[in-house]
């Protein structure tokens, strides 16, 4: 009875899904759906809170007013999208301060190419452009997300994604028609990060454990090889466009499909890197981990003084 | 050039320009992530006021130099902001009461210079104040946090007023520059900017059961260009895109 | 000019330049005024030998730059010390531990680098071989103490080691540069190298009780120029007074 | 009896004083002597220490390679000197430790001249050419102290001193004869430190109250302001000849005395100062108490090795 009673709310469940109505956060949902989603969200929100490391590291050296101000309200928004995702998460039954150790536990992951240096200005420029760009790519399905909460988020995360994403472009774009030391740092910062951010959408399919279940739960809406090959058509026109090249000697335009072709993608550094060796990994979370620490006696200290105001609005009110 | 109104640009420029790069060194390390926002937004507000009075200093220069040229290509004794605002973050509470005894001052003078005979100060004024005042709200609220939180917190927001406390009596710094320019009403005079510091300052610490320091020997100089040993290495960063790459367009 | 030979003693001169600038950081505030000594000393040393081996790459390049703007007038893509040198002091047993790594290396190729066919090579390596042995004994009796020491000295002790030995791989690292330069005899095969290194790490941390890190994979980068986010600050200090003010002699 | 047995060793005493033959360590001494002594060279070793702070801010900042050589050449000597002077108190039964935790504490003082901040290169040059050369100025007589171990720590000292002098000077010489930047550089910090130089002899005779009991025990050998003067008159004119100002409206050249006349110094400056109020004091202090309690863990690491092998050792031999 029990058993046939969980069946037929999943099948409920799925036809909500397949009916493209939004799954709610006091709805019934399979647990290995919940699961998943926890997983994917807070992996995603780790990632906004590590990734303003390697931009925040150039913020006292931006080199002007303006850039100094664009990359601030960068790394600002990220901090924001961060917040909607632990909200998002929390909405799941996820606890965020118990996410967030995790992170420093290293049980979540969050997106590796966040494990690379910035190394210089240009990696201001190639990080939006391609990193905010490939989140863009592998995001805006998202928005279309059977569960609601994450939907919504997305929304409004790849809006300011989008945004971030044309700054950078416009950053290597001035750099690439700057004196030729900007152009060869910003041709400099796409050698580094384009690989690193074709990693980005995951191992390829055939290797993809959890992609076909989500599809069909519509978490995710499109396979990595899908994701990853749209970047790639969309890319390289803009690399050429500003006259960078990509570091890709068996790249090639194939006229019948339509499509890029490019070269085999390094997956013993990727996962190197997801295991942990990547060139920042210790680096970003121990710059986490110390923020929390040292941040301890701060939410101590609001805390108790919460709890004191609130103990005299009782005396007062009594 | 009104070089009277050229230097006064600079003050406000440049406490504004190194307040907020002290906080920016914050970014993605906070206590909390909410304050991380914060502190980032702050930081973001004062650049961005940094950038419009360069501007305007830049046009009263006159000499071709622009607002990232003086933000970027003076040297060390050139800069005019208060020896508070350079003042190493250390931890929380030192940064927290850094800013609330410079929000302080900042929203009186920002009231008042509202009234500027100058209609671009007067214009920047306004656009800053409702910003400040965010400012101020919220440091005003840390500050009674810790003090009023637990006795680890307590102890070191006293800490930190007993620290910075001899930097504050150089807010109100006054030379023949602000004689000339009070007498043209471009700017108002410091006393009562002084009186309301104070209260505030007494009404705030009060409330976060801080004590206040006895008035010693007060510390100056970043008013007239002589600053502490750690403004050196905040320009060494600061620069280093311009010095090392001089003249290219960014 | 020899390009090859050229970027050898960038390599050897970077190393020496940036771990001499990483020791001085702690002038003034080593843990024991002998210590403190020790350490401006070995620095001093360190800036001694990079002084000498830029002013041969100088003349090896023969373009007209010195050793000062070989030193402090490159971007940061071209530097070429390995990144184990550029890491933070952060504490004692970080930086005595980093110090020993680095000098067990340095240790074994200047003597070996003593029979270059290169005589100047081999008169540097011979003048600085000594300051090495004297180096890497100090290293070794503080990573002794330290490691068997107290618990919370062999603690400290084995962090450093834990942390910093992913960049040990490196010190190792060679490629068409060294091929080339070994084919002339100018420079030796690491092979042996990292014998007598890996015998000499292994001998001091088993008596300092420490453990050593099972190989994992090995950071590299800064031999061809790709560093950590570390050298971009060292080098906004190292180069402020030659990048604020171009082309003067001090 | 007792008394008149002091009485005798007191005379007998100033009698080698008299007749210059250096009291020894374990040689009888008035306690006003050894503390004056004890006072007196902890506080220059103190000096020595403290002063490598302000030329340590410029290493990792030096301009060329030979100077950064130079400065850390120059810094490690003061630590040396710190070190000797720290064991000549110790010969009169000082502890180094206590002697550092009174340096911490605020008890003891050090040479005021350090509470200045070192805001460009060029003060490196004026910190080697006024305060070495005020320094010298002040110890060479100490060479011929009373004291057997000062005296021989002084010879040393000095001679080191006058080759930091020379190297100030030459530095001073360089940026006076260079662009105009750097002359400016030069003559600013001229302007900062003359004065703070000046006051580096002591208050005025007729205020200093150790003076006359330490020239009778020859522990100073010239008073205050005899030694300023000689500073004043050697300096000045080395100033001119390199093209800088000394900045004091008031000096002049007495043609009758053959001395330089000069401004009135700001006493209320240099007792506030004195006082802990000078805008280094805290930083200086707090830096030197840090040093040391960060560096506890090293000084006990050290210690229970050594305890460890001379257990071993024990052992070994048993």
């Amino acid at each position: 009875m029990k058993e046939n009673n969980i069946e037929e709310l999943e099948r409920q469940f799925q036809e909500k899904i397949d009916n493209d109505i939004k799954i709610e956060p006091r709805d019934w949902m399979p647990d290995a759906y919940r699961d998943t989603l926890i997983r994917q969200i807070s992996q995603h929100a780790h990632s906004e809170i590590v990734g303003m490391l390697p931009e925040g590291n150039w913020i006292t050296r931006a080199p002007n007013l303006r850039r100094k101000a664009v990359l601030l309200a960068k790394v600002q928004d990220e901090a924001g999208h961060g917040l909607y995702l632990y909200s998002a998460a929390e909405t799941l039954g996820a606890d965020r301060e118990e996410t967030i150790d995790d992170l420093h536990s290293g049980k979540a992951k969050y997106s590796s190419i966040f494990n690379y240096p910035t190394l210089s200005w240009a990696d201001m420029g190639a990080i939006g452009w391609l990193v905010d760009g490939a989140a863009i790519m592998n995001q805006v399905p998202l928005c279309r997300c059977s569960y609601g909460p994450y939907a919504r988020a997305m929304v409004r995360v790849c809006k300011e994604e989008s945004f971030h994403q044309r700054q950078g472009f416009e950053i290597m774009t001035t750099l690439a028609n700057g004196t030729p030391e900007q152009k060869a740092m910003a041709q400099d910062a796409l050698n580094r990060f384009w690989w690193p951010a074709l990693m980005m959408f995951g191992p390829n399919d055939a290797e993809s454990k959890h992609t076909e279940q989500s599809m069909r739960w519509k978490i995710k809406r499109q396979t990595n090889d899908e994701l990853r090959q749209q970047f790639v058509d969309i890319t390289v026109p803009q690399a050429e466009m500003i006259g960078l090249t990509i570091p890709d000697a068996d790249l090639k335009f194939n006229t019948e499909t339509g499509h890029y072709e490019f070269g085999e993608i390094n997956w013993d550094e990727f996962w190197q890197v997801v295991k942990g060796n990547g060139p920042c990994n210790k680096d970003r979370v121990d710059a986490r981990r110390k923020a929390k620490e040292n941040g301890m006696w701060v939410r101590e200290a609001a805390a108790a003084y919460a709890e004191k105001r609130a103990n005299r609005n009782k005396e007062k009110r009594a | 050039m009104n070089k009277n109104l050229f230097e006064y640009l600079l003050r406000l420029g440049d406490d504004s320009l190194i307040i907020g790069h002290r906080l920016s060194e914050w970014c993605g390390h906070g206590p909390i992530l909410e304050e991380d926002i914060a502190m980032t937004n702050m930081a973001l507000d004062f650049i961005g006021q940094a950038t419009t009075i360069f501007e305007y200093a830049a046009k009263v220069e006159n000499t071709g130099r622009d607002a990232d040229a003086l933000a970027f290509l003076r040297y060390e004794r050139e800069y005019r902001n208060v020896l508070l605002v350079e003042q190493p973050n250390e931890d929380f509470a030192v940064t927290m009461v850094r800013q609330f005894l410079f929000d302080a001052f900042r929203k009186p003078l920002y009231e008042a210079l509202q009234n500027s005979s100058d209609t671009q100060i007067a214009a920047i004024a306004e656009k800053s104040l409702k910003e400040t005042k965010y400012h101020l709200k919220h440091s005003s609220e840390w500050v009674i946090r810790l003090g009023d939180g637990t006795e680890e917190s307590h102890e070191k927001a006293q800490y930190a007023v007993d620290t910075l406390w001899r930097y504050t009596d150089e807010l109100f710094f006054e030379n023949e520059v602000d004689a000339a320019l009070q007498a043209e009403n471009v700017i108002p005079s410091l006393i009562p900017i002084r009186e309301e510091w104070q209260k505030t300052v007494t009404d705030v610490l009060t409330e976060a059961t801080l004590s206040i320091p006895q008035n010693g020997w007060k510390q100056q100089g970043g008013r007239t260009g002589l600053h502490s040993e750690h403004l050196g290495y905040i320009l060494a960063e600061l620069q280093y895109m311009q010095r090392a790459y001089p003249g290219m367009k960014w």
